[in-house]
């Protein structure tokens, strides 16, 4: 079962906090899972397009959108931070 | 030592522990962020209402702790100290705290400007920001990076 | 503001009255150096017993103004605060407080380092050590001099 | 009258604090001040060595050596500062 977290504006934008997802046998990548969340909910081009620099960590480390996934990974998207 | 709390902090207690944890340090330096009364782009009007800070349990431990080991490899640290706070703030709080003890001044100095660059970039922590008529998320700074880049070169 | 004196200061009550006096600050930066166990050249054996302090007292006044009006013209400062003590001092005593409060954390750091360069190499204090064995003046150092140097780059 | 004043070694190099001093006319220098004491007290050699990187001071500003002086300054002579 993946684990997916959406924090800050995107929780916002997608009215949305977490979720699990059983991941389907060809969603093996973070480009993959986009692409899937994509066509299951229009409502996430918005935060996924270019301009938006969505950032998104795997096991709570940020990586990029060609990183591989596995079915017990814990998925966050985020924008930007901004602490300190 | 890191701490993510919503409770503020006394700068002179934590200066006083790092002090006696610190041994033989010749140098310690502090930095407290305040929130301001104006923030994130200055041309948006309007003094800011409230801040609120959300963070990523879990990672935000895990970055911090990293951001402390990457500062203790690069310079010799007796000790170190961040906290920061999450949830809601307002004007002239106090939002992190970041104290570094060394043998010598230049690598106290340097160890806590590169946390606070770590801090601000690459930490799990997104501001919201309250004013009078509207709420928006404080976009990141792209000299914020930049600040983050300048610790990168050889 | 600035204090030469020969009694001990504190971070928690200096920092709570420059936070008080720097309006709308976004970062407070502070620096307190310490007497270290072993002083100055570490190739001398034997732990230090204690430090004395000599100054110029009116040159001194002097230089701490003329250093602090350098930096508040170089960077947007709200507050600064300088106390240096003078007199026999011992291992982990204090010896000097540098606080600066701006809007901006990069200036914050900044100018902080900037008085600190200066009051080592400019403001006229002199260290005397004394060992088990012997009592020496502490020689001035090329690295001090060269931190300071870099703040004339253009 | 000018007044001197000796900081840190070389206060102790020389065994005095300070001393006040008729400016005889010819003295119209920092230069010409180290030479005459030098001519009253061997002793001032060690201090105004190049080796000793002494530094003085005139009315509580650091100057070179060519710097002139008038009756009534205030020179200091000391050795490189070590603050902070």
């Amino acid at each position: 079962m993946l684990s997916i977290q959406y924090f800050a504006s995107i929780r916002e934008a997608l009215d949305r906090k977490e979720e699990k997802l059983e991941l389907p046998a060809d969603v093996n990548s973070v480009q993959a899972l986009i692409d899937y969340l994509l066509s299951a909910n229009p409502h996430f081009e918005a935060v996924f397009n270019e301009g938006n620099k969505t950032l998104v960590a795997v096991n709570q480390t940020v990586v990029d959108r060609n990183h591989p996934l596995s079915e017990n990974d814990e998925v966050a998207f985020f924008p930007p931070m901004t602490g300190g | 030592m890191i701490s993510i709390q919503s409770h503020d902090f006394s700068l002179g207690d934590e200066y006083a522990a790092i002090r006696s944890r610190a041994g033989d340090a010749g140098a310690i330096v502090t930095f407290i962020g305040l929130v301001r009364e104006i923030y994130g782009d200055e041309c948006t009007a309007g003094a800011v209402q409230s801040l609120t800070l959300e963070h990523y349990p879990g990672m935000t431990e895990k970055c911090l702790k990293d951001i402390q080991q990457k500062a203790e490899s690069r310079w010799p640290l007796l000790a170190t100290r961040i906290i920061h706070r999450v949830g809601e703030l307002h004007s002239h709080d106090q939002i992190v705290l970041v104290a570094t003890a060394s043998p010598h001044r230049q690598a106290a100095f340097e160890s806590a400007e590169f946390i606070m660059d770590y801090l601000k970039s690459e930490a799990p922590f997104w501001k919201k920001q309250k004013s009078e008529n509207e709420s928006s998320w404080i976009e990141s700074r792209d000299t914020d990076k930049a600040a983050l880049d300048r610790w990168q070169k050889p």
